[in-house]
């Protein structure tokens, strides 16, 4: 990948991929109802049968989007793990930014008004 | 033969698939999303397209990172809508034109373009939500054929966007060539800045838009000295969806006039954003 | 910075893995075609390879209708051999060299090449066979990381050797550019002419071969002048595979001689052929 | 596709695909052993499930690979039905030619003699 300089960003390149292919699979699955119903029956024997590793599965358990790419997770596969959890991408947002989930809208809607 | 008689851009952000079925469009959140589309779909219907060619991108619904193509392009009689694990409704399936497809597909592997033929796919919110956005009274009876083009905005390497624009000058020689008469509507969608992911999700970059929404029209490549990187850094990590809005743009061969903007912000965590271009044939005017 | 310092080609037909599974190198029928490797192993053999780049074309293992790539990359920490359903043995998994693999996508996708990126892959035997042919003594263990290239050879429009030649050129560079020492050797598989369908099945063509054979070592742009069509004329429906060929060919940037080749008339349906190219890197020959 | 005329030859274009989804869809699933035995158990079951049509199925059934061909069959497919029935290349060749194997193997020793 390019360098770049882009500050809080990442660039899921080779290198993502490679950390993070077991962790991406399992979310590509969630795609079936089956899936994600298998998952919340039992989620470490789910996370087991993909291959993750600890530093992935404790980031499925603490719902840490940050940590879950720090792991080599892909935003559009977690985006169907946040699905499973009822979380929208205003409620990754704060979590990611550290705000609260009004003040992520009110920074949205301020940059309508720039 | 066919025309490409003009192109609309969308955004094609799952919540607006999600208003849609729940009828928000009158919600003061989303007016002002919404009336933006009033003059699009005017346009649309007095283009009477017979089909729509799809420029996208697959989010983690039909590709995974097993086989990850930079291109992608339909060859099936039917695609499918899917569950994509967050309650998108799931739309009737889009008929496609497969024999346009393999047409499409000739000229462009004879144009070195390196594609991947897709003869069984299902097509994501990336496709859906511009369909029930430009075809609101469809009731799940799509009134046009479909060609799915989809573009890597994935896994990096993406493809630049001089690359892109190619592809769009490929796509649009092929139909342009294509023996039967058939009015083609090319759509790119997507964007316009956005980001999800990172410290820096929520990155919207209004004057950056502005300028993409001028440029397009007037100085399309100018964006083939962006760099995919150009692009991340100036439109959020998936703002880099402006590549099929690119590959949209490089289709129309004609003269090239605007007919409709709108810009909005936010939709959900995005600059939502709609044009609509119309393409008068180099072709046609010199018949007239 | 790694090297490419040569390459070999090779008929990749399932009956030569079935003949090696049984041990009948020696048998008159296989004799003439196995003596024909000796010195091909002998020379990989002293040239020491870090890493075999294994350009051939998948047969329907890896690949489906539903997601035809024109062209393949693998990125894999290791690629798995799998039951092709007629009984060739499977071996044990190939090591692949995954941040070799980004490299070279990267390239490939700076210069327009628009790749499918495959981080899971099995392969098939126009990967497996040349790989026990000419690793006789591995045992199951591959002495050689891999990276595995597939070219569309099943589901045409197929690139045309043209474009095929161009890979293999961005493919040199690519290689060439990797800053890690790497001694690297590329293969080519499939071919010479034949076909199996139709009823021109067990067409052979030797005397097309025999120029491919010449032309291939002293003037390979003279095939970048034939048509895919051209191909299958002259090589036969299948015999296309030589697009593997003339892309080994491509990789190989400096002064490039013969070291060994044999021509065998039947094996299988198929005429079986081995070549063996050095190549002197430009630079290597400047330094010295 | 660009216009040929070499005789005994399909190309398989999409033209030829169109026509051979579900056979083919059927023979690429033969790589799997389990699929090859289900076929075996029940082959008229096993082409129902994946939609071939009657053309296709009366192909099977008779082991025709030229009536294989024109409805819409791709020979790396084919060759996957192929092993079921443990045919080779010459197996093949002899039947699509008219010829015996011996005579089939015979024409191509002769294409080494020319
Ligand atoms: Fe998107
Ligand atoms: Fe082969």
């Amino acid at each position: 990948m390019q360098h770049h300089d882009i500050p809080g960003t990442v660039v899921f390149d080779g290198t993502q991929a490679q950390k993070g292919y077991a962790l991406n699979a399992m979310c590509y699955s969630f795609n079936a109802a089956a899936n994600r119903d298998a998952f919340t029956r039992d989620e470490d024997a789910y996370c087991a049968k993909f291959g993750l590793n600890e530093e992935q599965r404790a980031a499925i358990r603490e719902r840490n989007v940050l940590k879950l790419l720090a792991a080599g997770g892909n935003v559009y596969y977690l985006a169907k793990f946040a699905g499973i959890l009822k979380l929208n991408v205003q409620d990754i947002g704060a979590q990611q930014t550290g705000m609260t989930v009004d003040a992520f809208k009110d920074m949205l809607a301020a940059a309508g008004r720039q | 033969m066919a025309q490409i008689v003009g192109a609309i851009a969308t955004s094609h952000i799952p919540a607006i698939g999600k208003a849609i079925a729940e009828k928000k469009q009158n919600d003061p959140y989303w007016k002002p999303f919404f009336d933006g589309y009033d003059k699009a779909i005017a346009w649309l219907r007095q283009a009477r397209p017979d089909v729509v060619v799809m420029i996208y991108n697959d989010h983690g619904l039909n590709f995974f990172l097993d086989k990850m193509p930079t291109f992608a392009v339909g060859a099936a009689a039917q695609y499918r809508s899917e569950d994509e694990g967050w309650g998108l409704p799931v739309q009737s399936s889009f008929p496609g034109d497969a024999d346009l497809s393999w047409h499409v597909i000739e000229s462009l592997v004879a144009d070195e373009f390196d594609i991947v033929s897709c003869q069984d796919m299902a097509v994501d919110h990336g496709f859906t939500v511009p369909m029930t956005l430009m075809f609101p009274d469809a009731g799940g009876k799509w009134p046009v054929k479909t060609l799915p083009v989809s573009i890597n905005t994935v896994q990096h390497p993406l493809p630049s966007p001089a690359r892109c624009w190619k592809l769009g000058r490929a796509i649009g020689r092929a139909i342009e060539s294509y023996p039967k008469d058939l009015r083609v509507v090319v759509f790119g969608t997507g964007g316009l800045s956005h980001q999800l992911d990172g410290t820096r999700a929520g990155f919207i970059n209004k004057k950056f838009d502005l300028y993409c929404l001028e440029t397009i029209v007037k100085d399309p490549e100018a964006f083939s000295k962006l760099s995919v990187v150009d692009l991340v850094r100036e439109a959020g990590a998936q703002g880099v969806e402006f590549l099929n809005w690119i590959a949209m743009r490089g289709t129309l061969l004609g003269s090239v006039s605007k007919i409709h903007s709108n810009y909005h912000i936010p939709i959900s965590n995005t600059a939502g954003a709609t044009l609509v271009l119309e393409n008068r044939a180099a072709v046609q005017t010199q018949a007239a």
